[in-house]
């Protein structure tokens, strides 16, 4: 197992996500002669994971049963411990395709917070490119740290524990895309600059608020970014469901209802059911704007 | 029009028996001002006797015992949904060891006994933090909010209106309203032209709220029909308004069952004042139902047990005047449903609004036909195949045109110094609407001249005019 | 005909709305002798129009036919002459429901503009309250008034020509709701406050530009309005239609396509027809921010 | 990983017969870099010559005769987007009297005879406007870009990528691509987990869009096997891409009428290199058609007219060598399948990608079965319909869970001093997804198994490890 290249079976040190049902899951690091607790009862490492094919159905102590299923970093994201507020997927897809990152990309990342966009980035640029990811925390860099040798990409990630407005990324020149997700973006922007290859790359900065984003824009303008693209994407889930509307009695043209003993069926009864798709009742209405911007050759 | 004195205090002052609203920050609840009767609101209870005299808007504090205290008018609301904050923009420095709150229980009791009010206890307990100001916003907001549910004591008494209602019950209870969404609901009135002095058609399932909502709009002017399925019309949210009486009277209703029979013209053979027509026979039907089927259960029941003939006798009274009332009442709901018939026979209503849990198509449909030509309907439903399909019949049928099917997106925002960003969470979808205006058709032509005699009947409130504008050119009225 | 009462047939000096088909309409002010040009030929408005039944089908010269509609201020927003950018039905219904706007409201209004707005606010305070309205531009004042007249509303409204920011609305202390449409609303609000009852009302300021709402946004609170609150509403109309989906072959098992001369019909030409609503390729997606707040009782 | 020299320009430098990306503004426009061959971009025609030898990311001037002129970096696009605008805020001042405009159409001509370039001929319409300053910002936007689209002559060549190329035909041909709209895509190819070294099933017919965003997020590494209806793969927007030769190597193809052959195990039977498969037998099937057609038809008319004896010979000729030459295709073409069958019979892929016109419920049902457990499928449809009756029956059926009935909502920004808002156009929609996650079912037993020997046949590309790091626990691999 790694986080960017699927296994068939799960092994010992794995990290398994354990789908317990809709909406629940929870990930599980792979032990020998360990035990999980679900509410559906204990799961038994060795006997029930290990060896296992990813995506089997496991029956727990108590009759229950699980989906054990292969780690991806949208998984994974769903499931990380948190050290801060995380980037969800919704985000980190537009990031990801916007960045134009692919196999091969180098990128520069700040601050690397719950690791949550660093998994993703990490899937996309390998097996040959590189992420650079500096941490101004440095227990949250140094699980993070952990957490790659974990999940087996290690290889493909450099964290760095410094304040990036101060310091920047530690690299000069090499990055295709820089990724920034800290409170004053426009004190990276010159850092960022310069850690983009001089042929040019792109930049992406995150931020909750709009007087970040003004900011963070005025200062892209002066440092001679282009494309200045400010935007949001907002992801909808919608429920499936069967439901069931009652269908009016307007009554007979004699002035009876239909509900008389003699015509059955009573049709005041009558219904009609629909397949729909119905909307949560309560959604994610902002996690940041994602202001994009190219760094021209120079 | 314009008045300014204290003489109008009086329309804002709350005297017993009216309809109010509580309100605690986001969080509404509808009631009554009734003395030494107990509200439970946000899980405290209290006594709504002293707002009485006081002007709507007022907050109050509760106090021991559940009496209410009047705050100083400009020291409420306000002051108390500004928290001098200085959020973290990341939980970089937070280390979770649980003893970043100083003040401990018996802390806060002890505030609590030196009188300090829910708003400086949550301010104590944000400064007595020791994390709070690395917090994150949004975890700022999610501790102020749950501090302040606990420890707020303050509650302002609202006069009610549509938009608080109709907040009200999205918040509270979105089932009851078949999840309108309040801006749904203020696209319906205005694409419905719902305005003083027309005939507006009203079929809905949501507690009477839409009812209301087409209520204030009329002030009180023109007449409302609302259309009712099974036992009798449901009005809870209508009442909710506290509508004066003579909003009341322009309310007419008239049961689905007899759609039919109305659009055969038999409703005035059967019912009118001519026909006599058995009460007894109309009893079990759909129309009565539900609110007397109690009653009668009971009756039967009684009558079943052996008694002796005094007993008997009074039973037989009792029996006697009971049928009697029944007969009144009936023949009262027979001079009602007359008359509302009389308002639709016309064909010639100005509006129609729907909003319900019944299947929308077959409603619209059968309800446009009281509808006279130009004039705008709107349809709710909380989901959209329905309404697909309401808008393909209706282009199939025609006799409607400018047809939209429209959902709305709606989004609140925090505007802050340097922390301005859409408010986190918001309502996934509210509703889609279906609006239409009626046009003739091209059989139009009898209905036409049925309509206009019609309009000579019609009761005053319709046609209120105003003359000295309008008159202008009524020489050229063919 | 007015524009807050309905009519039920078309006289001289009426105005009535020509639909002449999807999205398609334009105002016409009848005149005995008058014709009016379509792309379906001329309608003469004596024999066309006077005496006619609102919503009538109407038949052109050239043959094809027109319905005839009441106005409505909704109809009149899709129709009017644009003076400046105005305001559409979803904002003004918002405005409408959040302003607590009723039969007997007083109304405090700046810009007129085009008076789109307006016409709304007239329809739903009638036939008891009055609008009193602010228009910095003399002509567009003067406009406004002439409309009010041919609309049968004027009994309704004030049109004041002046500068809201200097010069307030011209009342004090008996508006139930103000509403501000200006480029620097914050220079209005004290006006706004003490056009407002002492009793308290309502107030809305509509702007694009956030930085305008957090101008306004400041100085509502230091003048003590409460209750503020700053939303957006987009409206999106669904196109209802049939699709035809291509189902796909998948063969059959023994590695011959359907499409063989031997297997009538077809399955490779074989559809599903749906019933669905697709949304425009382009919409609206910002008109203004519409901030609204209370003034307490005072 | 790392580069920073000058050797690397190689790789940013246009060379002739790229693909390449036109740019102005917000338009695009894929081409291919051809000498002497004519180019229409914004209703101007240039030759891209002079591009040979320029970095991606340069901005030409197209001159007379419609050779292009780079511009040095820097100067470029970033100052043509930034007018100096004084906006007014309503229309307030602005009589329209049709003679606004300052400049005539003679001193245009002259500007440009001056050698003005066409921003600096939009600055000085501007300029010489008297209700420019006064009009609305949106009424300004509308006028800069009408001008500018009339008197710009710059145009930006870019490297092709996903980006790039989802943005130009959501812009100008949506219908070719099912109006997949960019962000859509994007939560496509994450949600798929779509990445280097894994086995990707793809059915699309988004002009072959989908599918080069698929190789270009795999890198060249893996395998992607296309299904395709009909005559052939549609892979012109995948060819946009112009991705290095090895990539194609990584690419396959099966015809969607050959999945139930494939299925049931019939395929290799069939087709094998054991049985020899008449060629000619299989001509007319659907799997070849379209492409092969028209030869055809050709070869028949000719064979039909009278002919001589000489003529006849050598027509006889040809025709052999067609039908040679019709054989080795065809051997090639059974090569490629058997070996494309190899890599799905073992029902092991690790994703699945469909975004089509053809209804996405049978073919989401029937490709799925290709897939392993525990791996991500995504399937995109423009209506909501068809996902809902997926959903319905994949709850139905099993074997697959967090099912995930999605849509987007997308809007920019603009961003300046003092007035940022919401830019005011959006997309209405970006079309439906329906993600979820295979797992395996009761009867699975069997079928992994087979599909763990299958996995020892796969070809080399599916397997790259990162040996280093995965292997230190594989004495625990069962």
């Amino acid at each position: 197992m790694s986080l960017v290249e699927y296994s068939a079976c799960i092994r010992e040190g794995d990290v398994v996500i354990v789908f317990l049902g809709h909406d629940s899951m929870m990930a599980v690091r792979v032990q020998k002669g360990a035990q999980t607790q679900t509410r559906y009862g204990a799961i038994r490492h060795s006997s029930d994971l290990i060896g296992r094919r990813f995506g089997s159905k496991v029956t727990c102590s108590k009759g229950g049963w699980v989906y054990v299923l292969h780690p991806t970093p949208e998984l994974w994201t769903l499931n990380l411990p948190h050290r801060t507020q995380i980037l969800y997927t919704t985000d980190i897809a537009t990031i990801t395709l916007m960045l134009d990152l692919k196999p091969g990309a180098v990128v520069c990342e700040s601050g690397t917070g719950s690791g949550s966009l660093s998994h993703a980035i990490l899937r996309t640029i390998a097996p040959t490119g590189h992420l650079h990811t500096v941490e101004f925390h440095a227990e949250r860099a140094q699980k993070a740290r952990e957490e790659f040798e974990r999940h087996h990409v290690a290889h493909l990630v450099t964290v760095r524990n410094q304040d990036v407005c101060r310091h920047g990324f530690g690299v000069v020149g090499v990055a295709n895309a820089v990724f920034l997700d800290i409170p004053s973006p426009w004190e990276a922007i010159h850092h960022a600059k310069s850690a983009i290859r001089r042929q040019g790359g792109r930049l992406c900065s995150f931020s909750p608020c709009i007087e970040q984003v003004q900011r963070t824009c005025e200062i892209l303008v002066s440092a001679g970014f282009t494309e200045l693209s400010t935007l949001e994407v907002l992801l909808r889930t919608h429920d499936v469901r069967s439901v069931t509307l009652p269908l009016p009695d307007f009554g007979s043209e004699d002035g009876h209802t239909h509900t008389g003993t003699h015509t059955p069926p009573p049709p005041s009864s009558a219904t009609a059911t629909i397949k729909t798709a119905t909307p949560p009742r309560e959604m994610a209405a902002h996690t940041g704007y994602l202001t994009f911007a190219t760094k021209p050759r120079e | 029009m314009a008045d300014n004195g204290d003489d109008v205090d009086a329309e804002y002052s709350i005297r017993d028996g009216d309809y109010i609203v509580l309100k605690r920050g986001e969080v509404y609840k509808a009631a009554q001002i009734q003395k030494k009767r107990k509200v439970i609101f946000e899980k405290q209870w209290f006594f709504l006797d002293n707002a009485v005299g006081e002007l709507f808007g007022t907050t109050f504090e509760i106090q021991a015992g559940g009496t209410l205290k009047p705050h100083a008018p400009k020291q409420a609301p306000s002051a108390a949904d500004k928290e001098a904050k200085e959020a973290g923009t990341d939980n970089r420095n937070i280390v979770d060891d649980g003893k970043s709150q100083k003040l401990t229980r018996d802390d806060i009791e002890m505030l609590k006994e030196q009188g300090l009010k829910g708003q400086e206890i949550v301010q104590q307990l944000i400064d007595n933090s020791t994390t709070f100001k690395d917090k994150t916003e949004f975890a700022q907001d999610k501790y102020i909010k749950k501090k302040k549910k606990k420890y707020d004591n303050n509650v302002t008494v609202l006069k009610p209106c549509t938009r608080i209602l109709a907040m009200m019950y999205h918040g509270r209870e979105p089932g009851k309203i078949c999840h309108l969404r309040h801006d749904t609901l203020a696209q319906m009135l205005t694409l419905g032209n719902i305005h003083a002095g027309s005939k507006v058609l009203v079929f809905e399932t949501c507690a009477g709220l839409v009812l209301g909502a087409v209520m204030e709009r009329m002030g009180g002017y023109g007449s409302v029909v609302q259309f009712y399925p099974g036992g009798g019309p449901t009005r809870a949210g209508m009442e909710n308004f506290g509508f004066p009486p003579h909003f009341h009277e322009t309310l007419h209703e008239f049961p689905l069952c007899k759609v039919n029979t109305l659009l055969a013209g038999k409703l005035g053979a059967e019912w009118g004042p001519e026909a006599s027509g058995d009460p007894q026979e109309e009893a079990p039907d759909g129309a009565e139902g539900e609110e007397e089927a109690p009653e009668e259960t009971q009756g039967m029941e009684v009558s079943a047990e052996g008694e002796d003939s005094k007993e008997k006798e009074r039973k037989e009274k009792c029996r006697e005047k009971k049928a009697q009332e029944r007969k009144v009442k009936m023949e009262e709901k027979r001079r009602k449903l007359v008359a509302t018939a009389a308002l639709l026979e016309g064909r010639d209503a100005d509006g129609l609004v729907i909003a319900s849990r019944f299947h929308p198509c077959p409603v619209l449909l059968g309800l446009l036909k009281f509808l006279a030509p130009s004039r705008p309907f709107v349809v709710y439903c909380q989901y959209r195949e329905p309404l697909i399909e309401c808008y393909t019949k209706l282009r199939e049928q025609g006799g409607a045109i400018n047809l939209r099917l429209t959902d709305s997106w709606l989004r609140h925002y925090q505007v802050l110094p340097n922390r301005t960003h859409p408010v986190l969470l918001m309502s996934g979808g509210g509703g889609y609407l279906l609006t239409g205006i009626t046009v003739a058709t091209e059989t139009d032509a009898a209905a036409i001249t049925t309509a206009t005699q019609a309009k000579e009947e019609e009761p005053a409130s319709k046609r209120i005019r105003l003359e000295e504008v309008d008159g202008t050119s009524s020489n050229n009225d063919a």
